[in-house]
């Protein structure tokens, strides 16, 4: 860890545009031989676009990237991978089509350019480094059939099998329990002492100041500062990943003490996922549902929309037991569900942000007897919720794909809001939408609420959930384990309560 | 209606082709058409060169069209797209008959002559001209695969499509002549489809002779079912104990007919069948009547009978049987 | 006990349908005894050969994630123009030269296909739409659209050995050599499929073709190849059905290719990529030739025979659709569960 | 567009209502698929019009072209619509086979009455052609066989039914509410064609004036999406299959009004022109986007080349020829153009099979 070592990666000037909006403005790097380098920075601030580009799946459009002395002006996948890069993808990019042994495998026998691919000779790899990992992994099962966290620890594994001389990862703990995360560690350090460069993506600033030597802060695609980890503490990291300007102090109005209830769950289990929860959500209330990835909360949500229904429990919407097996009786019963994964689930990426903001409360429109759309109700709609989210388009017949993070967001919720719902439930609203829009998306919330709504965020970010809500649960293994209300909603609580 | 009204107008379309044709008509300025089943196959290949002779002994000029596979609709759509050319004449041999009823009654409604073969029955064209009767020929088959088969025995038939009129036609003509005459011969099976595919052909004539095993004869309709059958035929080595024979060309058949794993084949010149509706169709345009005894000058065509029953269908005598000894003397 | 039952259904239904061919056996070896025979196994093989041929292109073009339905023109414009080539029946080419040359016609037909479908991006269904008009009127307007009766002697040759001969029913029944092509190429396309990287990598490319790129594949180079192996495979398949049917027809093949894409699926290859097994394929087009073969036999009047086919062809799909659906809704995990589809 | 923002804001509003009412009332007058059709229907008539004069310019050849689009017009925009959906219907011409063979059969059996019933057989025709779709329909969003094999397999099973029914013969003989529509015209247009304006006008209402339209387009564009957006991708595949069967249906009346007769086989080459028809006229073969206009400009371009090429006595393995050119030349354009607008953003993944939507 010598100053005078030679950087095996240097990335300078690094820029890259989509379609004209800047991802990445000037952003340079560089990584040592033997030492972890921390990358942080909010949702969408290009830590991943970063990555992409060192590991040569997008092109840069300006700015070099030198490894190991050599410039590569044209890096691919494969290009990168001869000079020894591996990378661990937020997304995973690994085939559910193929079991987990051969996509541990797989990579390593493209970098090494075989012609021939040899299951005895995968079987052995993969399996000697799940030992090495003291991990548990059915190798022999197709990924897609794998949990979140065993899909992580599959491309976990596929990156260490390899002897890289460069290793990147994009948060690769979200989905691991406490001991997983401490075990990938252990191999991280076994790493480093071989000299191995890491650079390392998480959002749990903890884990970033443990293994990290080095801190490299971005925001909106500029570089912020780069720092030694040791000079540097959470709440430093925060400020300079947020700026200060932007408040995300808890704003919250007292709800009155007569508040109906406009959801109650009671005794809702889905083994495997969730079991025994219950709680109640007022009229005008915003409630937070936070734990870790993997802990239930993002299934319960799914389980009162009817994506995933529940095995047993009730659930009643503004007094009325409602059966809830499939998302038309969620709809029906007046949930509304801005879901995690916004582009796929979400939005209608080529179709207009005016048919997109329809499309949940098309019945609504239908005109008796000829029962056609009538389009001047429509275009009413359109443009009140168009102008009341304040939605950043030319026009609303412009296509969602060509909208940032934080407008599609707005679309999505538009469309629900269409459908004057009873129940709001968030599923990360914020995720990947910057600093300013997601005040401006919390604020939305906030009026939702108090026209009478009631709104279910679910969301590990906890600032947020701080700043908005007027209850939060923590979940844990599937259970509610707290409930904290008023001032007890604190951020260090919550963060405690989640990991404990 | 259709019924009523197209009688009217294809009648009147009578009327003025045979005004406009006048007899002194000049058959230098004639275009006439022959729209065929497909093009690019052996059968309608054979009937090009007919249809190049008649344009280079008259003058007219005529020319051969057709769609890229057998369909029905390929037909309407190549006479729809004809009818604006204002051809003297179309000549057909349709697909499906009934299908052309409705546009040839257009084209004859524009004064366009128009005269089809293969297909007796139809009402909307001026004269249909057929190589035979079907029933007779069909006969004619049965009596040559009966004699083969010693007079008893069992046989099926195979043909094109169930839905090729004529091919339904010689089969229950030779079914018909069976019952008649040959009470030992049997038909097994309704009339079996081979999709006009050589090798659907043979691959039901090996169900066939699974399935019974003393089977004697095979009779077939689209040109490639006898040589499909006789492969199913001589791969069981059955070749020359079980009758093989039905309508093909010589082209397809003479391998076999040389190996004796098809006895003979039956079938009319394409050649003498396109020049003879086009012959037709030019005494038509200038004015001539086709009358029983009518010679077109053509083998097999010498004095044209009219159908029993029928108004304007006309039989020529022009079926001919190949075996190995003659096919050297048709050379498509 | 669901472990072991899932073991047996195989990782594409394959268990599935090998029951299925077990009892349509038994059912039609009860309703008919002349069925349960060498002479009707033997059928069952001999017409599966050109299809299990053409099966295996499917099923690489499939597991890619595409489909191809100029498959069948590629293979009768690669035999008939090499039949034509070669001067048909006064031919004295070897039979080896007469295959390279059809091969090579398959390569550069396929190249076209791939080269629009990997450089363009463009749906594949939509390109082999266009390409099969192209290819069959291209053949037939400026090759040639005679049927041509005298095969080259090495290729007419070929097709008249017999691999095995029995006695069934009182006369003799066999299996042309040519049966040998087949068997060869399934143990080729097996072996590519499942122990060289390109195989694996035409899995991936099939199960997620970003993931695949950044995994380092050449993703357009190996498209490029699954359809110029297709093309290669389909001329076999073109050779092989001109030297069976011993004659060359250009009308031929053209029109049969949903039905082979059929025996594929219900082979068990998934129609959006990434899933399909040699094995599966094998047993999906001797399921279809059984029906198509035995009808008959079981006395099925030929009128129905379409219509039979289309409702075994329902009851194959729909028991797989159904069990694909049960096993997704078991395997529940920490994780959204795609709801559509 | 603007600059005050103050006095703009209440511009804007009104600018966008003016969006809105534009995007939904004439969302194909300025799609790139109709004008891209547009242009091949003029280039192409003025190729072959300037070619041969005498023969093209005829009245009776733009009668022919009116006659000859709508059955394959009718089929196609049937296409079209389980293409939106990402879907694919290769049953439909089997459909309107069997819809005609029940009317003719049904027209026969009734003798004299045969015409003054016509109206009910028609009815019963088109009933059966529901019920065709409704088996799609059924298999597609209930029994969840993907498209292109369930209709592939009802293609046989209703074309296999068609077969038994008339043993393989051509039935003649249709209502004469039927057959008068098929020879009659309006003004020199004949009413063929003004039913197939008729049609493309209903499907286009369908498509964009209705609940279920917006359904469709969506339930393509993004499947997850729509299942997330509480749109029942059940009744809406159902509902698409069941139109796409109507419409079968109603290609068949058009098969009988043109020509009084009805068979199993008729028109099988329809099957696959019609994908290539709706694929020109601009349908999204991955589902999500389709305009009538442009399929019914694009039957129209095929029809001009089928003719002109007649006119010009090419053959027709020449014009199947060209027709593969023509579909592969424009995707590739348009591929190039979206490539174009979209430089900087990676290119979408490229396209699987026809069915699967790949969402986003
Ligand atoms: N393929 C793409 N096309 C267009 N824009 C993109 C694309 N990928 C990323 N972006 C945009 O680039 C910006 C940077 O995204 P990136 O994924 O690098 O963020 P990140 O820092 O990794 O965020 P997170 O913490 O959520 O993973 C975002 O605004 C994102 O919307
Ligand atoms: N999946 C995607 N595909 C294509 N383009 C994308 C995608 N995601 C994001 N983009 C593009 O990336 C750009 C940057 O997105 P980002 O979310 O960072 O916007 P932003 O500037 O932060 O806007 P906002 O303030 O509204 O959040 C957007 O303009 C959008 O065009
Ligand atoms: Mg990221
Ligand atoms: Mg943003």
């Amino acid at each position: 860890m010598s100053e005078s070592e030679a950087p095996v990666l240097e990335v300078s000037d690094i820029v890259k545009t989509f379609g004209g909006v800047r991802a990445l403005a000037g952003v340079s790097l560089s990584l040592k031989p033997g030492t972890v380098h921390c990358l942080a920075g909010e949702n969408g601030c290009g830590k991943s676009t970063l990555i992409k580009i060192i590991s040569g799946v997008e092109r840069p459009d300006s700015g070099r990237i030198v490894v190991a002395g050599t410039e590569h002006d044209r890096m691919t996948p494969s290009g990168a991978m001869d000079a020894g890069i591996q990378v661990i993808y937020q997304d995973f990019s690994l085939f559910g089509n193929l079991t987990a042994a051969e996509n541990i495998v797989l990579t390593g026998e493209v970098a090494a350019h075989r012609a021939l691919y040899s299951r005895r000779r995968a079987r052995p790899a993969a399996e000697r480094i799940v030992r090495e990992l003291g991990i548990k992994l059915d190798l022999e099962e197709d990924v897609e059939r794998l949990s979140v966290a065993d899909k992580q620890l599959t491309a976990i594994c596929r990156a260490l099998v390899h002897d890289a001389r460069i290793l990147i990862m994009d948060e690769p703990t979200t989905a691991l329990t406490r001991t997983e995360v401490q075990r990938l560690f252990a191999v991280v350090r076994q790493l480093t002492e071989r000299g191995v460069a890491l650079l390392f993506v998480s959002h749990k600033l903890d884990e970033v100041l443990q293994v990290a030597q080095t801190v490299t802060i971005l925001r909106n695609g500029s570089h912020v500062l780069t720092a030694p980890a040791a000079e540097l503490d959470g709440a430093s990291i925060g400020r300079y990943m947020t700026g200060h300007d932007i408040d995300e102090s808890r704003q919250v109005v007292r709800l009155p003490a007569d508040a109906s209830a406009v959801l109650e769950v009671r005794d809702l289990t889905l083994p495997g996922a969730y079991r025994d929860v219950s709680f109640t959500l007022h009229r005008g209330e915003i409630l937070g549902l936070t734990g870790l990835l993997g802990s239930g909360r993002s299934e319960i949500a799914e389980s009162l929309f009817g994506v995933l229904p529940a095995r047993s429990g009730t659930i009643t919407v503004d007094g009325q037991d409602c059966t809830i097996r499939s998302i038309d009786d969620a709809v029906a019963a007046g949930i509304g569900y801005v879901p995690e994964d916004r582009l796929t689930q979400g939005l209608f990426m080529d179709a207009s942000i005016a048919d997109n903001i329809i499309a949940s409360s098309l019945d609504a429109y239908r005109r008796r007897p000829s029962r056609l759309l009538d389009r001047r109700r429509i275009a009413e709609t359109i443009t009140s919720l168009f102008g009341r989210l304040r939605i950043k388009a030319p026009n609303v017949s412009s296509p969602v794909r060509s909208l940032s993070g934080g407008n599609a967001q707005r679309v999505v919720l538009a469309k629900w809001l269409a459908t004057k719902p009873k129940v709001l439930i968030l599923n990360g609203p914020t995720v990947g939408v910057d600093v300013g829009s997601k005040s401006e998306i919390l604020q939305i919330l906030r009026q939702e609420a108090a026209d009478g709504r009631g709104v279910l965020i679910v969301s590990d970010d906890v600032p947020e959930l701080v700043a908005v809500c007027h209850r939060v649960l923590v979940i844990r293994q599937g259970q509610v384990v707290q409930e904290l209300e008023g001032d007890g909603v604190d951020l260090e609580t919550i963060q405690r309560t989640m990991a404990a | 209606g259709s019924v009523g009204g197209s009688t009217t107008s294809s009648s009147s379309g009578a009327a003025g082709g045979g005004a406009a044709g006048g007899a002194t008509k000049d058959p230098k300025s004639m275009t006439m058409v022959t729209v065929v089943k497909i093009q690019g196959v052996g059968w309608f290949d054979r009937m090009a060169e007919g249809v190049a002779q008649f344009k280079k002994d008259t003058g007219v000029d005529a020319r051969q069209d057709g769609g890229d596979d057998a369909t029905p609709e390929k037909q309407v759509q190549i006479i729809q797209n004809l009818i604006p050319q204002k051809p003297t004449a179309i000549t057909v041999v349709p697909n499906s008959p009934a299908s052309l009823e409705q546009v040839l009654g257009q084209a004859r409604s524009q004064g366009i002559v128009v005269v089809s073969h293969e297909a007796a029955g139809m009402k909307n064209v001026d004269i249909d001209i057929e190589a035979f009767d079907n029933a007779a020929y069909g006969a004619k088959m049965m009596d040559n695969l009966a004699q083969c088969m010693g007079t008893s025995g069992k046989y099926v038939a195979f043909v094109g499509h169930l839905t090729a009129k004529t091919h339904m036609d010689w089969v229950q003509g030779a079914l018909d002549e069976a019952k008649a005459k040959y009470p030992n011969v049997t038909r097994v099976e309704d009339p079996i489809e081979s999709k006009e595919d050589e090798n659907v052909a043979y691959q039901k004539a090996k169900e066939i002779l699974g399935k019974y095993p003393d089977i004697k004869g095979f009779e077939g309709s689209a040109g490639t079912d006898v040589a499909g059958i006789a492969r199913a035929v001589s791969e069981a080595g059955k070749a020359g104990q079980v009758c093989v024979m039905g309508t093909s060309i010589p082209s397809v058949a003479s391998k076999y007919l040389t190996d004796g794993s098809i006895q003979k084949i039956f079938f009319w010149d394409p050649a003498l069948a396109g020049q003879a509706q086009l012959k037709i169709a030019l005494m038509l345009a200038q004015g001539q009547k086709v009358q029983d005894g009518t010679d077109l000058g053509l083998e097999g065509y010498h004095s044209l009978k009219k159908l029993t029953g029928t108004d304007n269908v006309y039989v020529g005598d022009a079926a001919v049987i190949v075996d190995k000894s003659n096919m050297a003397k048709y050379p498509f | 006990m669901s472990a072991r039952l899932m073991a047996l259904r195989g990782s594409n239904n394959e268990g599935v349908l090998a029951a299925v061919l077990v009892v349509l056996i038994v059912a039609m070896s009860l309703v008919s005894p002349s069925f349960f025979t060498v002479g009707t196994l033997f059928a069952v093989i001999r017409s599966s050969i050109v299809p299990v041929i053409f099966a295996l292109a499917v099923l690489i073009v499939i597991i890619s994630g595409g489909i191809d339905v100029s498959f069948a023109a590629i293979a009768i414009f690669a035999a008939y123009t090499t039949v034509k080539l070669s001067g048909a029946g006064g031919s004295t080419a070897s039979l080896v030269v007469l295959t390279l040359l059809a091969l090579g016609i398959g390569a550069v037909l396929g190249l076209v296909n791939g080269g629009l479908i990997a450089r363009f991006r463009l749906p594949t269904l939509i390109v082999t739409l266009g390409t099969q008009s192209v290819f069959k009127g291209a053949l037939l307007a400026y090759i040639g659209s005679r049927y041509i009766a005298a095969l080259p002697p090495s290729m007419d040759r070929a097709g008249k050995h017999d691999l095995v001969t029995a006695h069934s029913g009182g006369s003799p029944v066999s299996v042309s050599l040519m049966v040998l092509v087949p068997v060869l190429l399934t143990v080729f396309v097996w072996w590519l499929l499942r122990n060289t990287m390109f195989g694996r990598g035409v899995y991936a490319i099939g199960g997620d073709t970003e993931a695949a790129r950044r995994a380092g594949f050449r993703v357009i180079r190996s498209q490029l190849l699954v359809y110029v192996l297709v093309g290669m495979l389909a001329a076999a398949g073109g050779v092989v059905y001109v030297i069976l049917g011993r004659n060359a027809n250009p009308q031929d093949l053209v029109g049969s290719e949903l039905d082979i894409i059929a025996a594929v699926v219900l082979g068990g290859a998934s129609i959006f990529g990434g899933r399909g097994s040699v094995g599966g394929t094998l047993l999906g087009v001797l399921l279809v030739q059984l029906i198509n073969n035995s009808l008959l036999l079981v006395g099925v009047p030929t009128a129905w025979q379409r219509a039979a086919v289309g409702l075994l062809l329902v009851i194959g799909v729909g028991v797989q659709a159904a069990a694909a659906k049960r096993s997704r809704k078991r395997v529940f995990a920490h994780e959204d569960l795609e709801v559509a589809r | 567009m603007t600059a005050q923002k103050e006095q703009g804001s209440l511009r804007r509003v009104n600018a966008s209502v003016d969006e809105v009412a534009r995007s939904l009332v004439g969302r194909f007058q300025t799609n790139r698929g109709v004008r891209r059709m547009l242009v091949l229907v003029v280039v192409a008539f003025a190729l072959f019009a300037a070619l041969r004069p005498g023969v093209y310019l005829s009245t009776l050849n733009l009668q022919n072209i009116a006659v000859a689009a709508p059955e394959i017009g009718v089929l196609a925009i049937a296409q079209m619509l389980a293409m939106l959906t990402g879907g694919i219907d290769l049953s439909i011409v089997a459909v309107a086979n069997l819809t005609a063979i029940t009317i003719s059969t049904l027209y026969t059996a009734a003798g004299s009455r045969g015409d003054a019933l016509g109206p009910v057989f028609i009815l019963i025709g088109l009933v059966v052609a529901l019920v065709g779709g409704l088996v799609n329909g059924l298999l597609v969003s209930r029994v969840g066989i993907t498209p292109i094999l369930a209709t592939l397999a009802t293609m046989q099973i209703f074309n296999g039914l068609a077969v038994v029914w008339t043993g393989g013969r051509t039935l003649y003989g249709a209502p004469r509410v039927l057959t008068g529509v098929g020879n009659a015209t309006v003004g020199g247009i004949p009413v063929l064609f003004i039913a197939l304006l008729l049609v493309a006008a209903g499907i286009g209402i369908l498509i964009n004036r209705t609940a279920l339209g917006h359904k469709i387009q969506l339930q393509g564009a993004n499947p997850t999406a729509a299942a997330y957006s509480g749109i029942s991708s059940r009744r809406t595949l159902l509902g698409t299959y069941v139109m796409t069967g109507l419409l079968g249906g109603i290609a068949g009346m058009l098969f009988i009004a043109r020509n009084p007769t009805a068979s199993a086989d008729y028109g099988a080459s329809y099957t696959l022109l019609v994908i290539v028809i709706a694929v020109l006229g601009g349908t999204n073969p991955n589902g999500g986007f389709a305009t009538v206009t442009g399929v019914v400009l694009a039957a129209l371009t095929l029809q001009i080349v089928s003719s002109g090429f007649n006119a010009m006595r090419w053959s027709p393995y020449q014009y199947a020829v060209a027709q593969g050119l023509i579909l592969i030349v424009v995707m590739v354009s348009d591929q190039v153009h979206l490539r174009r607008r979209r430089r900087g953003t990676p290119p979408a993944l490229p396209v699987g099979p026809a069915t699967p939507p790949t969402p986003v």
